[in-house]
């Protein structure tokens, strides 16, 4: 118990960061209104392939002699692009059309 | 240092726009700006991490790794572009699955590689294999989502007692990562039998499931791939992983939920086997009331030509047939010859909420002329013509009359006030919801069957020769 | 420049923190029906009350002996409990009466 | 130790309830309760504090300081309980200022006696000094707010251009405040003087302001008072202050906004002079068009009592006579003669945004009866009777027909499009904006001139004996 509260106590910076975070997602989504969610969830989609950031940091702190490594982080680098490049696009695909004529 | 400070204000940077990025997306005025003000943070975070990361003694910049990297990112935007620039807009669905499996299966091999290099550290390992389970399932789930609303995997997979046999191996999977993180192993063996679990996890969570539920799988999943890359993010103790990460994750779990609101079931049932997949859908056998009549294509075409007003309700089985630039082009036409025409929208008509909105936006469709459900229902006791394409849940009156009715309370739109309805669907099976509707044995309706396409098609034809 | 880049990526965390609070705050607020604003604006009022846990913190730290700090120190608490509790109830006040008969 | 862990939960707990709160309060089901779960956080905070803060060496809980705090906190409790129960509805807006500025006060206080402690400690001096200066322009700033709304100060005091003064007093502030921060300084001479200089520009800030601007700029201040707390926030790395007073210096800020936009001017408008106070207010002089036409209690109560639907608009005079339970009885009385009551409530009818709402739902008047604009505009068609009671403003067709008026753009009731219009009010002064209202002189208008309270109480008696 004692150490539950200690660990809560220390950490309460990135409690407090979590907190706000999820509160800010849930609010900033709250307003859509039910045309936009299409697209919504594939912007959404997109900013989650901020993962590539994990992808590229593993990849720089590889030793280079590590073949198998590279390829995994190479392999990584590339899925998470695919995330992050195919999501904006098809997003901004969608949202153009909903433009008024 | 000073690299170090200018990577970490990018980051800030990154943060804020991908907030500023959601809020704008939730407004149709600035939505398209909030997707590129986001896109724009995201290059920012990409491009500081690549020139400016620095952890002392590990990170190195030989050409090979920053070529690997190049080549990696100049293939995957290759890749990513051309799909998301060339696929239909009826694929939407399936493409935001493929997209968001590919950040898991990324988050998933971050956490593979990163294990080794952190035994004995608790904490990290804590992060790194919930980012490798959740990662997992998040891709093998997407996975068969994608091959589900593709139309590979037809019929939905459910073995007796499925929901025990699920909840053993999701129990299985975590007690397997626990061990992985407290027991100080280092096998490279039972970490890929670790991920191998997780994957096989992923593709029973979501073979149960009926492909008509897949949107809200995809959501589910989406917010999970949010989450593993949030646990990236206190691995790096990396800020902007951590917001987008956190931001997805509790964004996509509240768009689940809004998204079963509309369709006016609990998430749970969805999960947890629900009428989308259950045996009903054949069983549309409740005795029909009334009987069945049909019209012929040149009757529909003058009954239509000389109206004064018609209101289409475009559905699925729209989207199915591709019939978006047909449905414009006889809207097209009607109003040539005087007849005022509109849309009616409902929130989820289709199988993606704002689905038809999308859908007939890319054929051009005037905004002005779709109108929302609650503005347009009002609007239906002056029109003379219902023409209801492709959309049966959507305009099922047991929603209203029959309390025991799976989809009972869900707003619908209000056709029966119409003067004349006709129906387009190809035969009389059910729709999403798998249940008989009354509507079609209406005396005020006619049934167009066919095709959404042809029947349309032929529809525009025989107007024009009027 | 450079000391004021050090200076923002030292306190990266309070940054966050109050970027997160400020988002949280003008998303939770920009709901709000007209009808609420009063209760609303009466109701924040009663929030930033909690500048009263400022004075029982200066209060408590201060030398006992120390007659015009304790004075000062009382004072400040009566005013933020006026803050508090006056904030509090008159908005209960105000809400209690929106309730539906 | 664990003391310290208990306390920092304490604090996490109450800014959850804080966000918590303000979420629930922006909906009206559940703000009753949100005002509430912030009230426990806020005790929890409190509590938490007495009990459990610690400053190594500094803290000490002698019999005395306990008193001393707790017989602050009862003394204040008590005031403030009863000053906020027996108040008059109508006096909202004093109470909220008044509260303010005991808020404002009480961070310059903390700042004042913080000072001398952090001498050599310039990151403390900002926050201190910033305190200060934030706090004593709200303290009297409010003070300021709550005699022009008592009526105690009536006219605007107005300096020849001073806005070019208070700006150079607002520098000359800010000019000292950093001079103490910086210089080293230690005479608490000084540091009363740059209270007092603080306390006196907020008294130049307000004055010239109208009495009528004075509910934004109440809520200017409040968001100011946020500001305060959050500076204390930051002296003390008290995340329960920071929360607080960051969330309301936000939300404050959203909240001036939007309630300036609603009476469709810009802030800088109110503060930088504009038409609230301006000379107009007496030269309603433009050419009347037209002719006025009385009516007698009598006619007044015959025209009401055989009528089917009357829908009664209440403004800013209402409040000020306190006729809201004579009103609440005229509808009562109506009613049980058949004929149909509603109120239409104007956003910014009275004072304060939803005034009219607080008011008559103070009179016990059915929630379901009061319709906001948008709803009720269809509606004055069909309505035999709109009575207009010490509403001007909200009500004038210059603001959809006439470009130059200041009020052009602002949405109005359309009480025009009803069979009668009664209007009763004073004399022909104008309302807030100053300006003349043409609706007096429309055919359909009869006046009923008179205090609003004395006027309705005749109307009541009269349509009694009928
Ligand atoms: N929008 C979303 O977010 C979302 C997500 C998941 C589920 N859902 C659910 O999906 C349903 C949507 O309602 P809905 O009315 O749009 O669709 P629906 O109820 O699923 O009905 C679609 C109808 O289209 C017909 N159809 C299929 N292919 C066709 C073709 N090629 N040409 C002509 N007709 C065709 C089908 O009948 P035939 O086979 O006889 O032709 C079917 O009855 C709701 O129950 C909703 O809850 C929505
Ligand atoms: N609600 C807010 O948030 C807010 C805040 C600040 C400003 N405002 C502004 O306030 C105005 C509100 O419009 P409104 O139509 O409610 O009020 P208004 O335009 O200010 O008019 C009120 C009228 O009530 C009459 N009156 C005063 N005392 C009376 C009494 N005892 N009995 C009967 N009549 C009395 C006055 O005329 P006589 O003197 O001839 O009786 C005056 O013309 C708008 O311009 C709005 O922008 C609103």
């Amino acid at each position: 118990m004692e150490q539950a509260l200690a660990f809560i106590a220390e950490h309460k910076e990135i409690l407090y960061f979590i907190i706000l975070s999820v509160f800010v997602g849930v609010e900033v989504i709250g307003k859509v209104p039910t045309v936009l969610h299409t697209p919504l969830m594939s912007g959404a989609n997109a900013i989650h392939g901020v993962v590539i950031v994990g992808a590229i940091i593993v990849l720089l702190d590889t030793d280079p002699g590590n073949v198998l490594a590279l390829a995994l982080g190479f392999i990584a680098v590339v899925l998470g692009t695919l995330n992050v490049v195919g999501g904006f696009v098809v997003t901004d695909r969608m949202l153009e059309m909903f433009k008024k004529k | 240092m000073i690299a170090q400070h200018i990577l970490e204000i990018a980051y800030l940077i990154a943060s804020v726009t991908f907030i500023m990025g959601l809020k704008m997306m939730s407004n149709p005025k600035t939505a398209r700006k909030g997707n590129l003000v986001a896109a724009a943070g995201m290059l920012i975070a990409i491009a500081g991490t690549i020139f400016l990361y620095n952890h002392e003694g590990l990170t190195s910049r030989e050409p090979l790794k920053l070529g690997l990297i190049f080549g990696a990112i100049a293939l995957g935007t290759l890749i990513g572009w051309r799909t998301a620039k060339t696929v239909q807009m009826t694929k939407m669905p399936e493409l935001v699955s493929m997209f968001n499996g590919m950040g898991g299966a990324c988050a998933a091999l971050i956490g593979l590689m990163e294990f080794h290099h952190n035994t004995g550290n608790t904490g990290a390992l804590i992060t790194i294999v919930l980012g490798i389970i959740i990662g997992s399932v998040s891709f093998s789930g997407s996975v068969v989502a994608f091959l589900k609303l593709n139309g590979t995997m037809q019929k939905p997979v459910r073995l007796p007692s499925y929901n025990i046999i699920n909840s053993a191996i999701m129990i299985g999977v975590f007690g397997f990562g626990a061990y992985m993180t407290f027991s100080g192993t280092e096998s490279t063996m039972l970490l890929y039998l670790l991920f191998a679990a997780a994957l096989f996890y992923g593709v029973m969570f979501v073979i149960p499931i009926g492909g008509a539920d897949m949107p809200v799988v995809i959501s589910l999943l989406n917010s999970f791939t949010g989450l593993a890359a949030a646990f990236g993010g206190f691995l790096y103790d990396n800020k902007v992983m951590l917001t987008g990460g956190i931001l997805v994750g509790s964004a996509g779990t509240l768009l689940t939920i809004v998204m079963c609101k509309a369709m006016n079931r609990p998430l749970s049932n969805v999960i947890f086997g629900a009428f989308g997949a259950s045996g009903t859908a054949g069983s549309a056998a409740e005795s029909a009331k009334g009987s069945i009549k049909d019209i012929s294509i040149a009757d529909a075409a003058v009954l239509m030509n000389y109206s004064k007003k018609v209101i289409i309700v475009p559905g699925y089985g729209l989207a199915v047939a591709q019939a978006q630039h047909v449905i414009h082009e006889l809207e097209t036409i009607l109003e040539e010859r005087g007849v005022e025409v509109k849309y009616a929208i409902h929130p989820v008509a289709g199988r993606m909420p704002g689905h038809m909105n999308v859908l007939l936006a890319e054929s051009n469709v005037d905004y002005s002329k779709l109108v929302e459900m609650e503005e347009i229902n009002p609007e239906f006791a002056s029109a003379d013509v219902v023409l209801v394409v492709g959309a049966n849940d959507v305009v099922n009156p047991a929603a209203k009359t029959d309390p025991s009715s799976p989809i009972y309370g869900m707003p619908i739109l209000e056709v029966e006030n119409a003067r004349h309805i006709l129906v387009n669907k190809r035969s009389m099976s059910a729709g999403y919801a798998g249940i008989e509707n009354e509507l079609f044995y209406n005396p005020k309706t006619s049934m167009l069957f066919g095709d959404a396409k042809d029947v349309l098609t032929k529809l525009v034809t025989e107007i024009k020769s009027l």
